[in-house]
Parts: C-alpha cells; structure tokens; sequence
C-alpha cells in the first residue's frame, strides 16, 4: 500500500500533536513527522496538519499570534500549489486568521468551553477529504473549544453556499441541522469548510478523536480514509 | 522590612524563632526568618501532621517511589505510573479563578518534575450552601480555572467530585490531583549534588506573586475583611505547557541531575529540599534570578510564589545544552547558585552573605507537635437520629435526592472541561466511579479516582477515614482494577484545637488501618489545615486518591446496565444504616446519625471477587453502593444505559 | 510614549458575553441597564517618540494583531508622549 | 445614558497575555514596543436619566461583577447621558 507522508505541525502550546501523529501512524500506518513552527522547509510532504490545541495560550484570539510563525509562509505556498492542508479545531482557527479561509472565530454562544460528542453531516463529498463519506452521511466526531462560533459576514458566506464550500455542518443523530444542535451558534451550522479549491479543509470537530472504536466514536476515520483514496 | 515584620509574616511562634537562634548562635537575619516560616509551615513541613504520617504504610509491591519525593510512583511492567493530590483551599477561597489554576500548575509540575508526562487530572471540589451569591461566585471562578489551565496545557480532567455541604461555606475545598507516566527508567528525584554542579533555574521570571504563600496556605481567613494577600499567585498555562515539554527535552537528552518545581516558597524550598536530598550543601547568588518586578528585595526574591518556574541540579558541562533546549521552547533561564560541600545553605546579594543555616536542621529539625487529643463533645448528640416527618411519598424522596446536585449528572461540570485530549480516556466521565485510560501499546489501562466523605468523618472520625480510602479502592475495583497506590489531601480545622486534633488523629488512624488491610501504600498527599471561618471548622475531609491497573481494558466495564434480561445483584450485606446518609440529612435537615459501619476483611474479599469477577467477564457492569444508597445506584446505572430495572426487595 | 488600543466587534456581530453579562446584572436587580457590550483594551508602551511614525505603526500593529477586521474594529489613542 | 468601564490587571499582578503579546510583536519586528498590558472594555446602556445615580449603580456593578478587586482596577466614564 503506498503510503502518504503527513507533515504534524506544532507551535507552541500545540496540545492534540501527539494525538494526531498516532492516529496517521499507528492507526493508518502511514508517513508521518512533526513539523516544528520555525521550520520553512516542507519538501517531500503530501499532506500538512495543523492539529488542535491553544498555540501561544489562545491569547489575545484563538490562532491570532501562530499565524505569524514561519511554517505559515511555507505552508500558504504548499497549498498555492494544489497540496492538501487539513486545519483541525485551533488548526482551523489559525487557517481562518491567515486568511486560507474565509471567516472568523467568535466565543460559543453558550459562553463556556464545550467538550463533548457531536453529530455532524458531510454536505460535499467530492474533495481530498470528504470521498468516502457518502452525501448527507451522519458521524459523529467529538467537539473541544470555547472560540468555535465560526462567522461569515453576508457576502462571504454567498460566496461559501455558492461554491459549495461547506464540507460539515451541525446536526442531530437525524441529520437536522438547527439551532438546538448547533453546538457554538456557527453561521448556517457550519462544522468544517474548504478554501476555493477544496485543498484545504478546516474542521471544528475532531477527526483524530474518533478513528478508534474504543475511543467511543469514528465519525472521523472518513477524514483520513478519504485522504489516502485520493492522494 | 524590619525583624518584627518578618517574623509576624513568618508565621512562627517566638519559641520556634528562639530555637533557631540558638542553633544559629546569633540573630537571624530578615531573609533566614522569611525561610524558616517558610520550611517550617504547615505546608512544607508538616509540624502538626508528621507524628501522624510515620504511622501510616509506605510499603507495597507495586511501589516504585514512596513519601518525600514530588509525587509517589508505582509500577506496572517497565510503565512507572508518578500521581499526587494536593489542595489550593485559601487561594482559592480568595481568588477562585487563579487559586484553582495555580492549583492545577502546581501538581502537574510536581508529576513532570519526576520526569512523567501528566495523562489526567482528577478534582474534588467542595463548596458550602447550595444556593448562596458566595457559592454561585465560587464555583463560577474555580471551575473556569480548571478549565482554562487544564484544557491550555492539554491535561484531561477526567473524574472527580463536586459536593455541597453548608459547614464548607466559608472554606471551599480545591483538591486536584495529577496522574502522570513514564518508562521506569526514566524517573528522575528531586535532588542536588555534586559539588561544583549548578543550580540552572528556567520558566518565568520572578516577581510578588502570592508573597507569604507558604505561611498564607495554613493560616485561618476570618470573615469580615478577608485576609486578602497583597498579590495573588496568577497562572500562565501557556508557559507551564513550554516548561513541562522543556523539561520532559531536557530528561530525555540526560542533562540533568535533579529536577523540582518551585512551589509554594518558590526558590527556597526547592533549593533547601533538593539540598536536603542530596545530603549537600547549597549558594544562591540573588543577583542571578531573572526578575519580572524592578527592585525587588533578597527577601522577596527567596518566597515569591511567582508560577511556572523550574530548578534543575545540572553539571556545568551541560548548560550549553540546557540552555539550547531553553532557546527552542522560548523560555528565560540562568545559573542561580551551585552545590557546595559545606552542608549549609547559603544566600548572597552582590557577594554579601544573607543566609547561612545547616541544611539539615532546616528540614530535620521542624519542631512538630503532638496536640492534645479530646473527644468532640458534638459526638454524642450527633449520633441520634433527631425525630424526624417524613411528608413525602418513596417516589418524591428518590426523585428529590436523584434532583439533588450532589447526586445529579455532573455533565455540567466536566463538559467544560476537555476531557478527551491525549486520546487515552476509554469511557465517558459519568460512566464510573473514576476513569479508566488505555496505556498506548498495551492491552493495559489505567483506573483512577478521588473519594472523600466529610460527613462520615464528621459522625466518626476513624470509621469516616477508613471510607473514603475503602470507596475509592471500591471504584477502581467496579471497573475491574486493582489499586496500586494511595495519595491524600488532609483537610481539616485548627489542629491547636483538641477536638479537631482528634478529628484528624482518629481520620488518619482509619485512613492507614484500610491501606493496611487492603495492602496499598500511602505514597504521599498534603495536608490543608485551619480551614475555620469565624472559628467554625469545616467538616473533617480526607479526600484520597487512588490509581490502580486493569490487565486487559478490553474487559473492563462502567456501571450502565449492557442488555435487557440482564440479571441485577447485590453483593455485601444490606444493613439499616441510614446514619449520615444524605437521604436523612434532607429528612431531617441536618447531619446525624451513626456512621455506617466498615468490616475491612469483608471489604477486601468483596473487592477481590468483584475483580475476578470482571476479569472472568461474569458481569456486564459493576457500580458501588455510595450517596443516596442502593436506589440511587440503582437508578444512576438505567439512566446511564437508558433502559429500565425491577427489583424485588424481599431477595 | 503611551498609547491605548481598544478593540470591539463589529455593530452587526452578536456578542454572547455582553448578553450573558447584562442577564445576570438583572439578575443582580440592576435592572436600567439595557446593552453590555464586551471588548478588549491594550495599553502600549514604545520607544518611539515621533507621534505619526509611532501612530503609522499602531495602526500596522491593531491591523495585523490586535484587531480581526472581520468581526472587530478599533480605536487608537496616544495618551502621553 | 451611555457609559464606558475599563477593567485592568492591577500594577503587581502577572500578566501573561501581555508579555506573550509582546515576544509576538517582537518576533513581527515591531521592536519599539517595550510593554503591552491587556485588560478588558465593556460599554454600556442605562434607562437611568441621573447622572449621580448611574455612577452609584456602575460603582457597584464594576466591584461586584466588571471587576474583580482582589485583583484588578475599574475605571468609569460617562460618555453621553
């Protein structure tokens, strides 16, 4: 089976590195190193993760201060060139602060951190990510944040729903996505969305929490299995 | 700051400034006062507990390392498994916010000092009446600590206890207790020797964070104006993050002799205790710890509690190295002193000695006390059960306590937390009495928990003592394991009072007669004493915490009901014994009763049939008989599994 | 030279942590308040003494930094020089 | 009636998003800048037509829940009544 290499990023206060890596390696036995925040040199990487955790303390926003590491110079011209970059929770947090991809972070609308399962649906299956689910697929994947209210002004979010950029949205077991199961009060339920050209993904919830059926959930294996079917 | 200041600040008594004068032979200087009350508090040095503490066990088969290092360690294969619980009851109390976060920083430090990476937070929490503005203000505060520094660092908080009882009204009690792990050969202790090797200190700069801390952490709050610290101790998690993968870098390149975190007293007790345990003597240069605040004094320098900083004992043919791995994680570090031959402990200031005290008599010699013991008089009335209406039907009762909060779903609470990193927790939170993480790699897992009864101690001391450490093993065992080690956090009144001497004398005395019985060792804990507002003590509380091990997780089981036809059973002897229950305290308002009694031998054979049990895979689920009694647990395993149960009471 | 940053979201962007400050300031029984709105403030301290070269720069830093043009503005204040 | 309350850490307390904002600054080659401290900002809207009154009510509001005394100062400003 060839196997792909997947590049871990870690910046400081990088806390679901570790989970990731043992997800990509032990579960999926596939290439993987970590990709420390100073390096710029991403040569030989199929596919870059920026994993979950509170990079620089979250301070002042979630993802405001990584954003200027070095990796990111690297990492926008990885993606420039048609390369996959898959931006899971603060991941995703600091795509959006580049400007990867549209869209802001506000604090949930219930206020508090929230931890706990989450059903999502797959509303788009033709991307590096998303082939194996099938259209309007259930699965669930767990949430951890307290920064996930994800915002989309007018214009952006008809520039999203037009180019069909919604990867996931929030919903129940059902598949209903309403307020009552969206988790945060995200713009039009939104879990995860790509960039224009559906090489890079930015997921809420956590894909590498739930690749293990002990783990109590594997809404999230689809993530990984799509990627290896595609690249 | 004059003498007379310092020793007020100290904390110490005028016979123990006298003692250390005429050991020293002269006067002590403001920095050596600052030190001893420091080294010779509650908190470091344990003068009202230590006669106490010899007498409990500190042996066992699984234990790798017992009291007097950062945390204990036990073993299993070439795993070592490093955990400790300690208390942030005043500071919290002050500052709910920052005196649960520093809470937390400090007991993971104390883990990773040991060269383990922390897995999992524990908190046992304890607030007064339910529905006070103070009450709704504390648990506010200290759960978002939790949160904030726990889920920052990327520690799971996967169990605990959240209990409201009106006697903690005054006192909150903040236990957090850390479970970290590590191949054997990897711990590291606390220690500093070698003349000639360096004192390399790395983490924040120093500044006036929680001065007095020490001294503070034992001292009774009085109501009215609260005994307010000029500066509370305030956590970064984003820097004890750098400090704990900097030093874990650091133990896996071997550079480092010794390593400790500077807790409360900051640089002195760590540098006098790592001295300690390297029979050496030690020199601090004042002049070379990196400071946040402008001109801060020796004296403020040596007790500041500013958090996340680190001392490691390193050859000075590793600095280069140490200070490469300071420069990756972005952290200030220096030279602050070095190991001496000379048995002392001795502080400078632009080369002007400070500070010079035998090393062994500041750590050897803490003057304890044997207080006088007197039986409580509340005792006697306590335990008959006041007369008592019951108005309410047996549904209304079992809805009322399944309603109570002390019963009720605690998803409110670890739904903040982010109990899911690291990928290892294998049930959700309220699935069992504790939590149970997989050992990557490994059919193993580890099962965790923390118990505490403040009401049964109250009824009966020793009987009280024995329960917690009983119910804690009891939870490791309804998951299928097997415990290991013990930790305990002390949490008590005034102990210069005789009735609560003997609270505490009579708890411990049961605490060691069930480790004793159920062959577990004591490994360590802390002790938080003169919790009294107004004079009025809280409820006597061991809070202990208890790690053991499933051989194969695969196995092992929570307390939701599996499959309908499943049969239900009971094991133990029901008995009527509603004493200190809190069914009565919502019968009759208040805390009565005899406490229920404890056969050890019967406990040890029932948890030992339990495990086999489980490990045969028997039973489908397993959950112990605690608060609210048998409808209750009976009620928490259908809600668990969504389905219904029928029980014949005449079986 | 000091200077203040104040950072607040965009009029149009709800704000959960206003609406939970201003339901338990009547739950509190301060009822005549109506709005809260929460933001951020930062106080600065700079070398710079030349007031426009420290303003240019101000307004780079609240840019890029301080502020998320998508859902926040700010206001920039030279307190002393 | 419009009001401002600005919440700051007080002078000896530890302010660690301050000094991680400013090694950020720093590593963005804004070197001039030698201090940041963060703080909190909240606005707020009062039926209250009584200038006097308000200010009494805010007093109390920013000791009680804007601010924490153990460890932060509060500042009030009426910006328009």
């Amino acid at each position: 089976m060839k196997k792909i290499n997947f590049g871990v990023v870690v910046f400081p206060g990088t806390n679901c590195d570790k989970d990731t890596f043992w997800v990509l390696d032990k579960v999926f036995h596939q290439n993987v190193r970590a990709v420390w925040h100073t390096e710029s040199d991403l040569e030989g990487l199929d596919v870059l993760v920026l994993p979950g955790g509170f990079s620089y303390g979250d301070y002042l926003r979630s993802g405001a201060i990584a954003r200027f590491s070095p990796v990111m110079k690297a990492l926008v011209k990885h993606a420039q060139k048609g390369k996959a970059v898959l931006g899971i929770c603060n991941g995703f947090q600091i795509l959006a602060e580049a400007g990867l991809i549209k869209g802001a972070f506000l604090r949930n609308k219930g206020v508090h951190f929230l931890c706990r399962e989450q059903n999502i649906k797959a509303l788009n299956k033709n991307s590096i990510f998303t082939n194996q689910y099938q259209k309007d697929e259930v699965a669930q994947v767990p949430i951890a944040h307290g920064e996930g209210n994800y915002f989309l002004n007018q214009d952006d979010l008809k520039y999203t729903l037009d180019n069909e950029l919604i990867a996931f949205q929030y919903c129940d077991e059902n598949g209903l996505a309403d307020e009552s199961s969206n988790p945060n009060g995200s713009t039009y339920h939104i879990a995860g969305v790509f960039n224009k050209e559906k090489n890079v993904l930015g997921i809420m919830p956590h894909p590498e929490r739930a690749s293990e059926a002990e783990m109590g959930s594997i809404g999230g294996k689809k993530v990984f299995e799509s990627i290896m079917a595609r690249i | 700051m004059t003498e007379k200041k310092a020793i007020e600040l100290s904390g110490l008594s005028p016979a123990e400034i006298d003692l250390a004068r005429k050991k020293l032979g002269r006067n002590l200087s403001v920095e050596e006062i600052g030190m001893f009350g420091a080294l010779w508090s509650e908190h470091c040095g344990y003068k009202n507990t230590k006669p106490l503490i010899k007498k409990l066990p500190v042996t066992g088969k699984h234990l790798l390392q017992g009291p007097g290092e950062n945390a204990g360690v036990v073993s299993v294969d070439d795993y070592a498994i490093a955990f400790k619980i300690e208390s942030h009851n005043h500071p919290s109390a002050v500052e709910p916010y920052e005196g649960a976060a520093t809470g937390v920083g400090g007991i993971l430090r104390d883990v990773f000092a040991m060269g383990a990476r922390p897995i999992a937070v524990l908190d046992s929490l304890r607030f007064g009446k339910r529905d006070s503005a103070r009450t709704r203000f504390l648990v506010g505060g200290i759960i978002n600590g939790i949160s904030d520094y726990g889920n920052r660092v990327g520690i799971p908080t996967v169990a605990g206890e959240v209990v409201f009882e009106d006697q903690y009204e005054g006192n909150p009690l903040v236990n957090v207790m850390c479970v970290g792990i590590a191949k054997k050969d990897k711990i590291i202790k606390a220690t500093a020797k070698g003349k000639g090797n360096l004192l390399f200190y790395y983490g924040s700069k120093t500044g006036r964070d929680g001065l007095g801390g020490a001294t503070f952490a034992s001292a009774e709050l009085s109501s009215e104006g609260e005994d307010k610290r000029p500066s509370v101790q305030v956590g970064d998690a984003f820097t004890e993050k750098l400090i704990l993968e900097a030093t874990l870098e650091l133990l896996e390149k071997k550079l480092v002799i010794g390593i400790q975190d500077m807790g409360a007293a900051g640089i002195t007790s760590s540098s006098v205790e790592m001295a300690g345990r390297g029979n050496s003597g030690i020199e601090i240069d004042i002049d070379q710890i990196p400071a946040r605040a402008a001109n801060m004094s020796a004296y403020e320098f040596l007790l500041s509690e500013s958090q996340e900083r680190m001392l490691a004992c390193i050859e000075p043919s590793r600095l280069e190295a140490c200070m490469e791995v300071m420069k990756k994680w972005e952290l200030d570090c220096a030279v602050i002193g070095r190991v001496t031959d000379s048995q002392n402990v001795v502080v400078k200031e632009n080369g002007k000695v400070l500070a010079d005290i035998p090393t062994r008599f500041l750590l050897d010699e803490v003057p304890f006390y044997e207080r006088e013991v007197k039986r409580p008089a509340y005792l006697e009335k306590a335990a008959s059960i006041p007369p008592y209406h019951l108005n309410k039907t047996n549904n209304e009762m079992l809805k009322d306590l399944l309603s109570d909060v002390n019963i009720a779903s605690k998803k409110w609470v670890y739904e903040r937390y982010d109990h899911m990193v690291q990928t290892n927790l294998l049930a959700q939170p309220c699935a069992a009495g504790g939590a149970l993480l997989r050992i990557k790699g490994t059919s193993k897992a580890i099962a965790m928990a923390t118990d505490g009864n403040g009401r049964y101690t109250y009824l009966n001391p020793s009987v009280g003592g024995m329960q917690a450490v009983a119910e804690v093993a009891r939870n490791l065992a309804c998951m299928g394991a097997e415990t290991y080690g013990i930790t305990n956090c002390l949490n008590f009144g005034n102990p210069e009072k005789s009735e609560v001497y003997y609270q505490l004398a009579k708890a411990m005395e049961g605490m060691g007669k069930a480790c004793k019985a159920l062959n577990v060792p004591i490994t360590g804990g802390n002790a938080s004493l003169y919790n009294e507002t107004d004079g009025e003590p809280i409820l006597p509380t061991i809070t202990v915490g208890a790690v053991g091990i499933v051989d194969n997780y695969k196995k092992a089981v929570t307390a939701a009901f599996q499959k309908e036809g499943h049969l239900v059973g009971l094991l133990g002897i029901n008995k009527e014994e509603i004493g200190g229950s809190l069914y009565l305290e919502k019968a009759c308002g208040k805390i009565a009763g005899k406490c229920p009694s404890l056969d050890m031998e019967l406990e040890v054979r029932l948890q030992r049939l339990i495990r086999e049990l489980i490990s045969k895979s028997f039973i489908a689920s397993a959950q112990d008989v605690s608060d609210g009694g048998l409808s209750v647990a009976l009620c928490e395993s259908a809600i668990l599994s969504g389905k219904g149960v029928s029980i014949r009471m005449e079986e | 030279m000091k200077a203040k940053i104040e950072v607040m979201l965009r009029e149009d962007i709800f704000d959960p942590q206003g609406k939970t400050i201003v339901n338990a300031l009547h739950h509190m029984d301060y009822k005549s308040v109506s709005n809260v709105k929460a933001g951020k403030l930062f106080y600065l301290e700079l070398q710079e003494t030349n007031k426009d070269k420290a303003l240019k720069q101000m307004e780079e830093m609240a840019h890029e930094l301080f502020a998320n043009p998508v859902i926040e503005n700010y206001k920039i204040e030279i307190i002393d020089l």
